[in-house]
């Protein structure tokens, strides 16, 4: 049994004693299966510090992590499973149409979510509550991608996305923000993801002969364009957005092919300094090297974790309230602080460049 | 064999294969090395009598078959909320239901007709996509996008239907894949239907003062009921009969003045609006739709769940459809397992079940005629 | 007894042909089935068409009821046009047929097989269906009623809810006949219905063939079985590589040399075949029927 | 559109399309012989990319980082002979107790056993893919300004070998006309001595084996693999096939190469997210016109 | 006389189904034996356990001296054990020159297939008119010789038809008989399973009559003409 029927009978009182569970709606199978752990990874190793230094409000800190495949219906399954095991904050989504109709879920039974890694801007049109971004949004992603572009005197630019909204909206957002700008678009198409041949856009985007390739996809097939690119004796600039930085992209492009592609990505352990330390215990505690979504995800448990501490309590809209008001706690993009949007006050993009095996900050 | 591979021989002679006995090893083109075959439904040799054999169904699919056990069905999902409320349950279980809807839709297409279809998805998101646009962008009430949804099935249906529906069935099922593929990448392509992202932010029902997702359970299992008791009255009405001969034989079909093309596209336009109000179901329920969730994958999986539960067998495919619905729910926890498993368990069940888990049985009928036939057994000859 | 439908007037002496084949040519690529072929079918009669095998009979039956459309020619059925016209329109105006090879729908019943027969005579809807409606229920039960009918009409015996793919050949034969009656045809076209059948049961066809005459519908008979044909036929058309080669009364045909040559060859079987008909008189050849003759 | 630019297009598509051929013709030939539409066949190809994968490393102590194109012809012979076995064996274990069911039936275990195999690899290998430790490099020679490089030219060439090669094996010998009557009737097969079980296995076998061996060369050659890299050109090579008519050969590398040149030309027209609504749209247009594919067999049906 | 096949207590059953229950036959060297009974008798069961294609519950086969009870079809077809099946089964979309190639499947050697194509073809002129015609294309009376030349071209020692007249004109039904003698001439044993009696009685020496999966008369072909039961049931009278 549990729970009545009525249309107030949901998101009751919330348990003041025992674990604090926190949520994660996840990729662990199907094509974005690898993302899955990262993020679980990350959340975890939060997790365990804090819980190491006493926890929140005395209690421990529990992450129950749930599988979406990618897919709509099972993201939305999962987010049910996690309202009915009574989490108190849900520190997942990855992909974003997969997040969407987890949000009236989890804004009906009045749970905070703190997103790490899907940025569609979509997710917070509607202005729910409950609803905060931890990665910089495409918007921002795009206009630093526009910014370099501009700045670099680059005058002509193609632009490629995989056809999903992460990356989609990354591109149509920096193809407006190129109108009227020194750099033109002189080429923008999506190509299909899980492909291997992409020859077909590559000499579409030869032809138009930018300076510039611009791809906003994941690394999986932004490595096989980089190669592809070079194969067919493109010579220009190549840049990726955050979704293909990943050491993996320059072992897919061939270390030779992926050596000066430049990247617009948020502050990374990589990057800044002392990230090492951090990169050693996520190696230590799971024997793997952390990847993309990792830090945020690990972020999204600091801040919830810090809202609860803030609030006094689990309930809901405590700790949105909570949320609303944490102003310069330290994350890895830096201090953070919620527009009234609920996205990150400041993006924090930075220009990397592959150099050797992996990606460095760009000076 | 339901779905003609067009490859029957054209003339196997004044017998063959229809010489009183299933050879199902013909049917199939397939054989075995050695005719070994189980137990069949036999006439016995050459009395051309076999008194009452077919009929004795067995307890099971007596009880079964029988019109108070899909009451009992019903008033059980109707009660549900009362078992077990909690968020995920309700949530599955509208998702089965939708589930459901869609399969019976297909087993339209698939299991009575005969005429594959591999995007039955398709339908589903004009369905979906339609309330979806009406209600976010217009502001409609959901109840007022249904005419809109069926025409928009009944178009789609008519567009692909139209000029494919004579093709032989494997070029008919990559014809209707194909057409899945250009529905959802043209979902994804397009503005107002809101790109990869889709549409969001879908009102549902109302909530009767009750909790949403209740409120919305309770919608679908009506709805739902409904459909599968319409379908499984039209598959045994005229129609339905109609159905059922163009899938065994068209040219004896067209030999006793039913017009096929007209039947087959009945079918498929009778699919088209199940799966396009299952669409408003699923829009109501998700909230958000978008492209991934009408992929090739889901119209596969529809389909296995026509086949898994007994094609042409409402009771079948309310079964099957539920199993394949649930199985993935009941594997979560195995992450990349799961599919493995998922995908043993499907060749497993076949390979025990290869009619399916609940197959439609001829010879079930009501008590009423198997009465009569008792009477009738000495049949009174007319001059 | 009453018979399953009203029995129609039998046709007065001028009344019209109810079939009329005219210069009917059907060809595939280079062989030519059918060659400028012209015969008729009087309303009620038994006509028997013969030939050697390949000489074009079942191309001419595909023609007919519209499943081959003739390259030459035009077919009519009683007066009215309807070369090329699409089977299930042709079996609406009243045609139907048996198959060489049968053409059951193996995996249903044998009542659902001959209420295929009267589907378009079913007076229902799908919303009838769906909301079970009185008419539905009505016509549902006319239709059951019918078919047992004509399944006894036919003498099937046996369980008729069960598929029919499971019956014994010679049961299967009756059902395909009954499903074909069901249509209530004004001419019934049947391809070799004695072909496979034992002894017994030809003799049983014979009168089945005669009650379903007796019924008023005309029968057009293809068949090998030349007891089966000289006993039952009132006229019969003679094929050979497409083309008529004789057009006769049964003591016609069988003395007629062109046929021995073409077709029933001068082999014992014929021989006694003959002897056995001519112990006969035509009378009981013919049945009632004799009066009718030209 | 000028001359250089049509040329690259048409190289583009001959390239992929030589690679949904190797696939589409075991898609055919299964389909051919029992009427299976095998959804696992595209899995199949991803197996071979993996055997290839797993070879190489095994073998990348011996041959070093730059293999050349000898080194990978016989990693992909490897390959083939494991490919072809795991058909074989999916034949048996999946598809065998199922003849007599109905085809739809089957279709579905070759789904069950398509995500049995995607998820397989899934498990066993890590949902992370894989990279190929060799390395085509991008030499490149010009033909009337469109550019192609040796890798492709050499994959080319060796796809159309194979092709060649079994269309031959197909057409001379007497095993080829046994799988054609295969296909009508297996039981009167039995009465004319052919031993059914055996020739549908070997079917199953090359099948496989040409699809192991695309697996094994787009590994080489695109550099990336992954345990789903399977299912797009499992639905491709499906196209191509019927394109060509399902069940004929050489329909099938026919229906291939106009897929390919369908995909780059709507690429080049349309743009990469309309390019499988035009090939799929031009399809469906096609099959209207001509139902039985580019060569299908045209049956006259008898009544 | 040696025995080219004896038969043995065959039990046959299709699930509950027992279509043999005990039957026994055999055919000499050179005879051509007929099988005689009604529909669903057991007589297509028979030459298809013979032929390997049904399952044999118990009972044995014995052929040129080996048991074969049970042998894989295509085992037996190398050792000239040809079945011409109930209802021809040719492969309609094969040409005729294919059907007749085929069947030689068997014999390795072209030059012979070869040879006794040529020969099917000067004994069944109608099927040399046909050659490149789609086998699913002809009349059911062409079927039934393609059927019957695709078995000869695999060099049968036993052959086996099952109800080669049904659906042949008259004249047919004698050429089909004269082959049928013919082969018999050249020495291969024929087991011959007919509806039309009266001809197969004429080109048999021997016969069985079969009801309901056991051999009910067993006597040569003459006695059997003028068994009263078999004049009742399957002559008429
Ligand atoms: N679809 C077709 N394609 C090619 N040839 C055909 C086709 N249908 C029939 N034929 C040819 O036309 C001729 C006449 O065939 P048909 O079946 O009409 O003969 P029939 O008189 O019914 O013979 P039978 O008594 O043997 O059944 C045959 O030679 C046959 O091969
Ligand atoms: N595949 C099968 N499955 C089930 N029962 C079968 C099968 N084949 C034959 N039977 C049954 O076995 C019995 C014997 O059949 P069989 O075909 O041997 O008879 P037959 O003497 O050849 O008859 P016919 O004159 O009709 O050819 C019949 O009762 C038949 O229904
Ligand atoms: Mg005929
Ligand atoms: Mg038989």
């Amino acid at each position: 049994g549990g729970g009545g029927l009525t249309s107030d009978s949901q998101g009751g009182a919330a348990a003041t004693t025992g674990d604090i569970l926190l949520g994660m709606v996840t990729p662990l199978s199907g094509s974005s299966a690898a993302i899955g752990p990262y993020m679980k990874n990350g959340a975890q190793l939060a997790i365990n510090e804090l819980n190491a230094s006493g926890g929140v409000l005395g209690r421990q800190l529990k992450l129950v992590a749930e599988d979406e495949g990618c897919d709509p219906k099972t993201a939305a399954a999962a987010a049910a499973k996690l309202v009915t095991a009574g989490i108190s904050v849900s520190v997942g989504g990855y992909c974003s149409s997969a997040t969407l109709p987890t949000l009236s879920i989890f804004g009906k039974a009045n749970i905070p979510m703190i997103i790490p890694a899907a940025n569609s801007t979509d997710l917070i049109k509607d202005k729910l509550p409950n609803v905060f971004l931890l990665n910089g949004t495409g918007a921002q992603q795009a206009q630093a991608a526009a910014d370099f572009m501009k700045s670099a005197g680059l005058k002509a630019a193609a632009l490629v996305d995989d056809n999903t909204s992460y990356s989609k909206d990354i591109t149509t957002r920096t193809a407006k923000d190129l109108e009227g700008q020194s750099t033109k678009v002189v080429n923008q198409q999506s190509v299909t993801a899980g492909e291997q041949d992409y020859s077909a856009a590559v000499t579409a985007i030869l032809r138009a002969n930018p300076d510039i390739v611009y791809w906003t996809g994941y690394y999986q097939e932004g490595g096989l364009i980089i190669k592809q690119l070079r194969a067919a004796g493109y010579k220009g600039k190549i840049m990726v957005a955050d979704g293909s930085v990943d050491k993996q992209l320059v072992t897919i492009a061939g270390k030779d092919n992926a050596q000066g592609v430049l990247a617009t990505m948020t502050q990374t352990p990589q990057t800044i300094p002392g990230g090492e330390t951090w990169i050693a215990s996520y190696k230590k505690a799971f024997n793997a090297d952390p990847g993309p979504y990792s830090t945020q995800s690990y972020d999204a448990v600091r801040v919830a974790a810090e809202a609860i501490k803030n609030a006094g309590n689990t309930n809901g809209k405590d700790v949105i309230a909570a949320l609303e008001k944490i102003d310069g706690f330290k994350i890895f993009s830096g201090s953070l602080k919620f527009t009234p949007e609920h996205t990150l006050t400041n993006g924090g993009f930075d220009i990397l460049v592959v150099k050797g095996d992996d990606f460095a900050l760009n000076n | 064999m339901s779905i003609d591979d067009g490859s029957r021989p054209e003339r196997p002679s004044n017998s063959s294969a229809n010489r009183s006995r299933p050879d199902a090893a013909d049917a199939s083109g397939f054989v075995n090395a050695v005719d070994d075959r189980g137990d069949t439904k036999v006439a016995l040799a050459g009395s051309g009598l076999a008194p009452g054999k077919a009929s004795t169904v067995n307890p099971l699919s007596r009880l079964i078959s029988h019109p108070l056990f899909g009451l009992v069905v019903v008033v059980l999902a109707i009660a549900l909320p009362f078992i077990n409320s909690s968020a995920y349950t309700i949530r599955i279980s509208t998702d089965a239901l939708i589930f459901v809807m869609l399969a019976v839709g297909l087993n339209i297409v698939v299991g009575y007709c005969g005429l594959l279809d591999l995007g039955y998805a398709a339908f589903f998101a004009i369905g979906a996509y339609t309330a979806g646009v009406l209600t976010t962008t217009f502001g409609w009430p959901v109840i007022a996008t249904i005419p809109f949804v069926v025409v928009a099935a009944v178009i789609g249906g008519v567009l692909i239907g139209g000029p494919t529906l004579r093709l032989r069935s494997d070029y008919l099922a990559i014809v209707t894949l194909g057409f899945g593929e250009i529905v959802r990448i043209t979902a994804n392509n397009l503005d107002f239907t809101g790109g990869p992202n889709g549409v969001f932010g879908i009102p549902d029902f109302g909530d009767f003062g009750l909790r949403a997702d209740i409120a919305t359970y309770w919608v679908v299992t009506v709805v739902v009921g409904l459909a599968v008791l319409a379908s499984a009255r039209l598959g045994r009405g005229r129609l339905g009969r109609a159905w059922r001969f163009v899938r065994e034989d068209e040219d004896a079909a067209e030999a006793m003045g039913i017009h096929t093309y007209q039947v087959k596209f009945a079918a498929y336009v009778t699919g088209a609006i199940f799966g396009g109000l299952a669409g408003v179901l699923f829009a109501v329920h998700q909230t958000a739709i978008s492209p991934p969730s009408f992929n090739f994958l889901y119209s596969a999986l529809i389909l296995m769940a026509v086949v898994l539960g007994g094609m042409g067998s409402t009771p079948g495919v309310v079964v099957g459809a539920i199993v394949i619905a649930l199985l993935p729910e009941l594997l979560r926890g195995a992450e990349n397992w799961r599919y493995l498993v998922f995908g043993v368990l499907l060749i497993v069940v076949m390979i025990f079940r290869p009619q399916g888990i609940w197959p439609h049985r001829v010879g079930e009928k009501p008590a009423k005629a198997r009465r009569k036939r008792v009477v009738e057994d000495e049949p009174e000859v007319i001059p | 007894m009453t018979a399953p439908v009203g029995i129609r007037e039998a046709p007065g002496e001028n009344a019209p042909r109810l079939l009329e084949v005219e210069a009917m040519t059907v060809a595939f690529g280079g062989v030519t089935a059918v060659d400028g072929l012209s015969f008729g079918v009087n309303e009620g009669e038994v006509l028997s068409v013969i030939g050697p095998n390949g000489a074009g009979k079942t191309s001419a039956f595909n023609c007919i009821t519209g499943f081959y459309k003739p390259s030459g020619g035009h077919v009519r059925l009683g007066g009215v046009d309807i070369t090329g016209k699409r089977p299930a329109r042709i079996a609406a105006m009243g045609v139907a047929r048996t198959f060489q090879n049968l053409r059951l729908f193996g995996e249903l019943s044998v009542l659902d097989n001959v209420r295929a027969g009267m589907h378009v005579r079913i007076k229902q809807n799908a919303f009838d269906a769906i909301l079970h409606t009185p008419r539905y229920h009505r016509s549902e039960q006319e239709a059951t009623d019918e078919a047992n009918r004509w399944l006894d009409f036919v003498g099937s015996r046996g369980n008729r809810y069960n598929e029919v793919r499971n019956l014994p050949y010679g049961e299967q034969r009756r059902v395909e006949i009954a499903r074909a009656l069901a249509r209530e045809p004004r001419m019934l076209l049947l391809d070799e219905p004695a072909a496979g059948l034992n002894h017994n049961e030809k003799e049983q066809l014979l009168d089945l063939l005669r009650r379903i005459s007796d019924l008023g519908t005309a029968v057009v008979l293809i068949e090998h079985d030349m007891g089966l044909v000289m006993q039952v036929s009132e006229r019969i058309v003679v094929l050979n590589y497409g083309r008529e080669i004789a057009d006769g009364t049964p003591t016609q045909i069988r003395s007629n040399p062109a046929v021995i040559e073409a077709y029933l060859g001068a082999g014992d079987d014929v021989e006694e075949e003959a002897e056995k008909i001519a112990h006969q008189s035509d009378d009981q050849i013919f049945g009632r029927t004799e009066g009718e003759q030209a | 559109m000028d001359f250089e630019y049509l040329l690259q297009l048409i190289l583009n598509g001959l390239f992929v399309g030589s690679f949904y051929g190797l696939v589409a013709l075991g898609y055919s030939m299964v389909y051919g012989i029992i009427k299976l539409l095998n959804f696992a066949h595209g899995d199949i190809y991803m197996l071979g990319a993996f055997s290839g994968y797993t070879l190489l490393t095994i073998g990348a102590g011996v041959i070093g980082g730059q293999a050349s194109i000898a080194v990978l012809v016989v990693i992909m012979l490897i390959a083939m002979v494991l490919t072809g076995t795991v058909g074989l064996i999916l034949e048996r274990v999946a598809y065998r107790p199922l003849r007599g069911a109905p085809r739809l039936s089957v279709l579905i275990t070759a789904v069950g056993a398509s995500f049995a195999l995607e998820y397989g690899i899934a498990v066993s290998f890590g949902p992370n893919p894989r990279v190929y430790p060799v390395r085509l490099g991008n030499e490149a020679f010009t033909i009337f300004g469109a550019r192609l490089t040796y890798a492709q030219l050499a994959m080319m060439l060796i796809a159309v070998a194979l092709m060649i090669g079994l269309d031959q094996a197909v057409r001379r010998t007497r095993s080829g006309r046994a799988m054609r009557a295969i296909s009508q009737d297996p039981k009167a097969c039995l009465l004319m001595g052919i031993n059914v079980d055996s020739v549908i296995t070997r079917t199953f076998f090359i099948g496989s084996a040409l699809a192991g061996a695309a697996g094994v060369m787009s590994g080489a050659y695109y550099g990336k693999i992954d345990f789903l890299m399977g299912f797009i050109i499992g639905l491709k090579a499906f196209t191509a096939a019927v394109i060509g008519g399902i069940g004929n050969l050489r329909g099938a590398v026919l229906g291939a190469i106009v897929l390919g040149l369908l995909e780059s030309f709507g690429t080049a027209w349309l743009g990469s997210e309309w390019r499988d609504v035009f090939a799929f749209g031009f399809l469906i247009l096609f099959l209207t016109v001509r139902p039985t594919g580019l060569l299908g067999e045209r049956v006259t049906e008898r009544v | 006389m040696s025995n080219v096949l004896e038969v043995r207590d065959l039990v046959v059953s299709y699930g509950k189904v027992e279509a043999l229950r005990g039957l026994s036959l055999t055919v000499g060297d050179g005879e051509t034996v007929s099988l005689l009974g009604n529909n669903g008798a057991g007589k297509s069961t028979t030459v298809g356990a013979i032929s390997g294609v049904v399952r044999v519950t118990s009972g044995t086969i014995t052929a040129f001296g080996k048991d074969v009870t049970n042998a894989k079809p295509w085992d037996l077809v190398e050792m000239g054990i040809i079945h011409v099946p109930e209802g021809r089964r040719i492969f309609s979309r094969l040409t005729v020159h294919e059907n007749l190639q085929i069947g030689g499947y068997a014999v390795s050697d072209t030059s012979v297939i070869n040879q006794r194509i040529k020969q099917v073809y000067s004994l069944l002129p109608r099927l040399a008119e046909r050659r490149s015609q789609q086998g699913g294309t002809l009349s059911g009376g062409e079927q039934q010789m393609l059927a019957i030349g695709r078995a000869m071209v695999s060099g049968p020692k036993l052959l086996m038809l099952d109800e080669p007249s049904m659906g042949l004109a008259p004249l047919m039904v004698a050429q089909v008989m004269d082959v049928v003698r013919d082969i018999r001439e050249q020495g291969t044993s024929v087991l011959l399973i007919e509806q039309n009696a009266r001809s197969a009685l004429r080109v048999a020496t021997r016969g069985y009559v079969i009801d309901s999966g056991v051999v009910t008369i067993e006597a040569p072909a003459e006695q059997l003409r003028a068994d009263p039961r078999v004049v009742e049931a399957y002559l008429g009278k």
